[in-house]
């Protein structure tokens, strides 16, 4: 227990509850370069973090470190007081950390109720499923979910057949539907309309409530409508956290970014 | 609502029909063509097995005659002992033994004993289906812990089934060699002798094809079914929804194995003998081909895929016109398969009944 | 556009299937009253579908004599010809078509013991009758299969050991053969002879079927300090064999080798200079003086070829044809039961010489023969026994003319 | 010392095989089952150069590489172009083809496995005279090497250097490489990928008549001596890391030497069982093939 007191983060932030998940001296090397470098992590439970920085800051690396798809060089990362570093991506995910992808990756071949179903089903082994007969309608979970991501119209068309931002929320809607405790958004607002944009927004942020959500982004004006506290990775490193406020006016934060079109039309 | 509806129908109706069909025959053919039928309905068992874990979860394995072959041996074992004059220890035990040694399963040459359990017919049946899933789940395991996909697994399972028939021909006191094991006994339960050249053996054998069939559609339309086409798919995302899809895939590798077991050991009743050919590679590949020919991923096409196949082949080395050419025969009907009809017959099927919507992007099928 | 695709392919589809029952005949075949319809199953493509291709070939001839000597009982013979491909799986089937559709009452057929063990379920069981003409292991005793000019292991042994030994002073004998039964079959009678002559059997090795690999067999032989070969290797691994034998230096004067397989078939496919100088003990060469066989190598010239060669498993289909008409004719009868009850103690006057089937276990008495590979392809006969040489199946587990295994009631163990 | 030059040897010849379908395979991802046929009609086009034309071994080499080739470029104009992306489907397609193949050999030139030939061309056809200098056998540091063998290993080298030279130097190479990496972008850069495909079967086709030329030397020429050979080469491109030459080329060796060492140990037959159980054992361990560095 003693690991989760002394870890020491840059910038001081109001630690409201014990923090949900921790990522402790993370660090991966690919044939020695080092992509991502001794990040240390803590996000309190039903905080929304963003992370931004620049293409090669190493932020999509971090986020496949923490749902298992490449396991670190050196480091730690602990969901609550379990250490889940190495466990598999399966297990990772059984034990409430939700991943969505950069590009959306959902079943096209399937419908998006079938879709819904694969996601929400948390009985995950061969045997428990062997003669589980399939409803043919959505459950009330599945028609929620599907509800709040506008996508009950569609529930019975085939994935291949939705526009991009329709498959956004369909895997949005997988994510949720797996009822994780903690949500992995890669750029969830990429590729969309700026209605669709607010529309993501606002469902994000009714979801900081009830989930943790750690989202990477790039847009400063989307980041700008939903976040609290916001993290700054540089080459691989944490360089600064903070308010939004705090990070513009922070100088390393600027001077790393001098000119760079993520932050200056803030 | 109301496609899916229109398609679920037609493929029910396409299962009755086939099965109408195939159990009516044996009142329109003659013993030899019953056993001969008998025989390609073994090949359709074999087929779904390899439809089942091909089609459906993206495992194409090269090694099937392997559990093919395992399932005839063992039931074989069994018939060998249950002929008289096999007792107590069966004649190529006898002839391969050395002079001194005690005429009797425990010792009479190195591993005899492993004969002894089969002297109950009970066991050699169950032995032909438990021995190829046990050898699938080890072989499996391995081979999908280490995430072993796409090409690797054929190839692993071509060498793996490989190994296999070197080491039975190579232990001719034991296996019967190359020769394999004739002299069978018919197989009798419960007072019945079961006839090859008769009905019995035919409705077992179609009866045990119905059995797999029905079986198999429960699981594929059970969630089973959806989780593995999800794997099928996008492994890594059904991964993401916490998954472990390696134990789907084993638990696919297991049952197409057992089913390729079963239908081992009806071979060897219809066949009433069993031969280390039947783990060749050549033999395998045919399996493949049955399956590839009556569309991939339905199960009634693997069914007629194998019996068309085996028919042309058949009759087309019989026939005095085409006996100089048949393997060009055969060798025209892949290509045209794959060239006119790339989801294999069951496509033209689907096709036939007119299933709505956009045809689905023909044959574009994604390999890991 | 969709559905005009979708019309052709069906049509194609139906167009294969109404061809189908044509060809099929589902009724079986009537046969006219003065016909005789029997088997011919040897392959015509797979790997042993060379040797057999000519066995299929013979058997038609004999035939066609036959039939032009006015056939069997009054009646022409049918040929019904069927090929199995060289799979033990193809044979089974093909044998239930002849047995049960064309009712045939006998099958020639069969090259290797692997398709005969496949056939044997059916024959057995049908109760028909298969005339089966290669050298073979023995250890068979079967009352439906006619043994006719298929020799065992002491025929082929009780010659060639003795006469090396004694006419080229070997003692040191290195054993090496394709992996399957006939090899091991030949090497448990060779090993229980040498003993009797006092030669030292000093390998015993064996390779995959149809292995083409043999650079690490040939040193092993040449380091294991024997100075006679004896192989039983069969099929295409033969000529590899002899070819490695020459490509490391050995030639036949310093290290002689006589093989159980290597018939006129395989010297011409390795090209004779590889075989040169090598022994063969088999009961019947091309250049046995008889005058039955000019007239079969004449006939048989004739009929498939200037350049054809006459082999021993093509005279032995020859004299199962002939053998099979005969014991019909004294049996009056073409049914397998008749046949089988006439043949013991029938003979032939043979291209080989006169061949008898011995009426307890229904093989024939043949006459062991040695030959010397010369360099036009052909044998020159160096050894040759007076008369023809009692059949002893069970040889390799101890059969002898006084204690017999395989009797008329079958084997006794 | 015996063993390693007679593994040497068996590499030699697997490696000959297994260029040819570590091209086909390795760069377009196409499985092709009538790879074992291109080395048969290698060997029947040596079998009838030296018959009817009275070719030497040498002069067969490059007529066969061009004959086999036009084969290739046959079958991949028809059948294989159709069938890109649809790994499955030539793998089927190519097995029929191997079947048409076999067959129409078998007819034209009757069974022609052990030279005796009952109907069609001359009768001992089927068998190579090799030429008097490659019968000898040469004594070096103690082991006696068959010269034939020997000549195998320096044609297999040299084809290996041809080959590597032609991939890696070569724009035509460069085209090819780009091709299987990602076939639409490289179209999108204006690469021909229909000719680079068709020019990539074609050599490879090519390159498999080569070794039946020089395989001819050792073994009888048959309709069905090819299939065999796919198995082995199959295994030696897959374990050496697909598209991978220099993968190729030491999985060719390491594999040769293993089944020397354990037929000479243990006998053939073991030799060959140990040879699977290691290609398995590098498939499980090193998917990416013994020689690719782990990929991110």
């Amino acid at each position: 227990m003693n690991a989760v007191a002394n870890v020491s983060r840059p910038a001081a932030v109001p630690m409201a509850a014990m923090p949900i998940l921790q990522a402790k001296k993370l660090t991966v090397r690919f044939d020695g370069f080092p992509a991502v470098r001794d990040v240390d992590l803590a996000i309190a439970d039903g905080e929304l973090r963003v992370i931004i920085g620049a293409n090669g800051a190493g932020k999509s690396t971090l986020l496949d470190l923490l749902c298992g798809k490449i396991l670190p060089s050196e480091g730690e990362i602990w969901l609550r007081e379990r250490n889940i570093t190495g466990i598999g991506e399966a297990a990772i995910a059984r034990s409430g950390l939700g991943r969505k992808f950069q590009t959306p990756t959902v079943f096209k071949e399937m419908t998006v109720l079938e879709n819904l179903q694969v996601a929400s089903n948390r009985r995950v082994r061969v045997f428990e499923n062997l003669f589980d007969w399939l409803p043919s309608r959505p459950s009330d979970k599945e028609a929620a979910v599907a509800e709040r991501t506008g996508l009950l119209g569609a529930i019975n068309r085939r994935a291949s057949e939705l526009s991009h931002g329709q498959l956004q929320w369909l895997e949005l809607a997988m994510v949720l539907s797996q009822d994780p405790k903690i949500v992995l958004l890669d750029e969830p607002a990429a590729g969309m309309t700026a209605a669709e944009t607010d529309k993501t927004a606002e469902l994000l942020l009714d979801l900081a409530g009830s989930h943790t959500v750690l989202v990477i982004e790039h847009d400063m004006a989307f980041v700008r409508l939903i976040c609290r506290t916001i993290t700054v990775m540089h080459q691989g490193a944490v360089l600064a956290e903070g308010t939004a406020a705090e990070i513009e006016h922070n100088p390393a934060v600027i001077e790393a970014y001098l000119g760079s079109a993520g932050l200056s039309h803030a | 609502m109301d496609e899916r509806m229109k398609h679920r129908t037609a493929t029910i109706a396409a299962y009755l029909l086939f099965f109408a069909v195939i159990f009516a025959l044996p009142f329109f053919l003659n013993s030899f063509w019953t056993n001969r039928v008998a025989t390609y309905l073994v090949y359709s068992i074999c087929a779904v097995g390899i439809s089942l874990s091909w089609g459906y979860a993206g495992i194409l394995s090269l090694g099937q005659g392997l559990f093919f072959g395992i399932g005839a041996y063992m039931l074989a074992m069994s018939l060998t002992l249950a002929v008289p004059e096999n007792n107590p220890v069966p004649e190529l035990m006898l002839l391969n033994m050395q002079p001194d040694a005690v005429r009797d399963l425990c010792c009479v040459t190195p591993g005899s004993f492993l004969w002894i359990p089969f002297r109950s017919v009970a066991f050699g049946m169950i032995a032909a289906i438990v021995v190829p899933c046990v050898l699938a789940a080890g072989l499996g395991y391995v081979m999908f812990k280490r995430r072993t996909t796409g090409v690797y697994v054929s190839i692993i399972t071509l060498a793996f089934a490989l190994i296999g028939q070197l080491l039975i021909i190579n232990n001719q006191p034991l296996t019967g060699g190359f020769n394999g094991l004739a002299n069978l006994a018919w197989l009798e339960i419960g007072g019945f002798e079961f006839d090859p050249y008769g009905p019995s053996i035919y409705y077992l054998v179609a009866g045990t094809l119905l059995a797999v069939v029905l079986v198999s559609r429960a699981m594929l339309s059970a969630r089973i079914g959806q989780v593995l086409k999800a794997v099928r798919e996008d492994e890594a995302r059904a991964r993401y929804l916490g998954y472990d899809v390696e134990n789907y895939k084993l638990f696919i590798f297991c049952f197409s194995a057992g089913i390729a077991g079963l239908a081992g050991m009806l071979f060897t009743l219809t066949a009433e003998f069993a031969s280390p050919s039947l783990m060749a590679t050549s033999f395998s590949i045919s399996m493949v081909i049955w399956a590839a020919t009556g569309g991939r991923a339905s199960l009634l096409g693997a069914c007629i895929g194998a019996l068309l196949v085996n028919f042309v082949g058949s009759v087309a080395s019989e026939s005095p016109a085409f006996q100089p050419v048949w393997p060009i025969v055969l060798g025209g009907l892949f290509v045209f398969v794959v060239l006119v009809m790339p989801n294999g017959i069951a496509g033209i099927v689907k096709d036939l009944i007119g299933r709505s919507g956009k045809a689905r992007a023909v044959g574009q099928e994604v390999y890991p | 556009m969709q559905n005009r695709r979708t019309f052709i392919k069906a049509s194609g589809l139906a167009a294969m299937g109404l061809a189908a029952p044509a060809i099929l005949r589902l009724d079986g075949r009537a046969w006219a009253a003065d016909e005789i319809p029997v088997g011919i199953m040897y392959s015509l493509t797979g790997t042993t579908a060379i040797v057999e291709k000519s066995m299929n070939q013979c058997a038609q001839m004999a035939i066609a004599e036959i039939n032009a000597k006015g056939g069997v009982l009054g009646k022409q013979l049918k040929p019904i010809i069927e090929d199995p491909a060289s799979e033990p799986r193809i044979y089974s089937e093909k044998a239930r078509k002849l047995a049960i559709e064309d009712q045939v009452p006998v099958i020639f057929g069969c090259y290797t013991t692997a398709s005969r063990k496949a056939v044997l379920p059916v024959v057995e069981r049908r109760k028909g009758l298969l005339v089966w003409p290669t050298w073979y292991e023995g250890e068979e005793c079967s009352k439906n299969v006619l043994y006719a000019g298929s020799a065992v292991p002491n025929q082929q042994l009780e010659n060639s050991l003795p006469w090396l030994k004694k006419n080229l002073g070997k003692s040191k004998l290195f054993i090496v053969g394709s992996d399957y039964a006939f090899p091991r079959g030949m090497a448990k009678t060779s090993k229980t002879i040498c003993q009797g002559i006092g030669m030292e059997v000093v390998g015993d090795e064996y390779l995959p079927l149809g292995h083409t690999e043999w650079a690490s067999m040939v040193s092993k032989i040449g380091s294991s300090g024997a100075d006679v070969i004896f192989s039983n290797v069969v099929g295409d691994s033969i000529v590899a064999f002899y070819r490695e034998l020459r490509n490391q230096g050995y030639d036949f004067e310093k290290l002689p080798l006589c093989s159980s397989t290597t018939t006129e078939v395989e010297i011409k496919a390795m090209g004779p200079e590889y075989a040169q100088g090598s022994y063969v003990s088999l009961p019947y060469f091309q250049t046995v003086d008889t005058p039955q066989n000019k007239v079969f190598v004449e006939a048989f010239k004739a009929y498939a070829g200037t350049d054809a060669v006459t082999h021993a498993a093509m005279e032995a289909v020859y004299i199962g044809v002939n053998m099979w008409a005969m014991a019909a004719e004294k049996a009056g009868d073409v049914s397998p039961e008749a046949v089988v009850a006439n043949a013991g103690g029938l003979s032939f006057d043979a291209p080989q010489g006169k061949v008898t089937i011995d009426p307890e276990n229904l093989h024939s008495y043949l006459t062991p023969r040695i030959g010397k590979t010369r360099a036009d392809g052909l044998l020159d006969i160096v050894d040759q026994y007076p008369e023809p040489l009692l059949p002893l199946p069970y040889s390799s587990v101890g059969e002898t003319a006084e204690k017999r295994i395989c009797t008329a009631g079958g084997a006794v163990l | 010392m015996e063993t390693f030059v007679i593994g040497l040897s068996i590499a030699s010849i697997l490696f000959m095989v297994a260029l040819g379908l570590a091209i086909i395979y390795g760069t377009m991802k196409v499985i092709n089952l009538a790879h074992g046929e291109m080395v048969m009609i290698g060997a029947y086009v040596t079998v009838l150069a030296t018959k009817h034309l009275g070719f030497n071994l040498y002069l067969c080499l490059p007529l066969a590489f061009l004959v086999t080739a036009g084969f290739g470029l046959v079958i991949e104009r028809t059948v294989v172009r159709r069938l890109y992306g649809r790994l499955l489907d030539t793998l089927l397609a190519t097995w029929g083809i191997a079947l048409i193949l076999q067959q129409l050999i078998r007819i034209h030139f009757g069974l022609g496995l052990f030279g005796i030939h009952i109907d069609g061309l001359g009768s001992d056809l089927q068998n190579v005279p090799v030429p008097g200098e490659l019968q000898q056998t040469l004594h070096f540091l103690g082991a006696n090497i068959p010269v034939y063998r020997a000549f195998i290993f320096v044609v297999a080298l040299l084809l290996g250097a041809v080959t590597w030279w032609l991939i890696y130097r070569t724009r035509f190479g460069s085209q090819l490489r780009a091709v299987s990496v990602a076939r639409n972008t490289a179209a999108a850069c204006g690469v021909n990928d229909k000719r680079v495909n068709m020019l990539a079967f074609a050599y490879g086709s090519g390159l498999a008549g080569i070794a039946g030329v020089l395989v001819s030397g050792f073994k009888t020429v048959s309709p069905d001596m090819g299939t065999p050979y796919v198995v082995d080469a199959f295994l030696v491109v897959v374990a050496g890391g697909v598209g991978h030459l220099a993968g190729t080329f030491l999985s060719a060796g390491i594999l040769g030497e293993v089944q020397s060492f354990v037929a000479m140990w243990l006998n053939d037959v073991y030799g060959r069982t140990v040879l699977f159980a290691v290609v398995i054992l590098i498939l499980l361990f090193k998917p990416q093939g013994l020689f690719v560095s782990r990929s991110r």
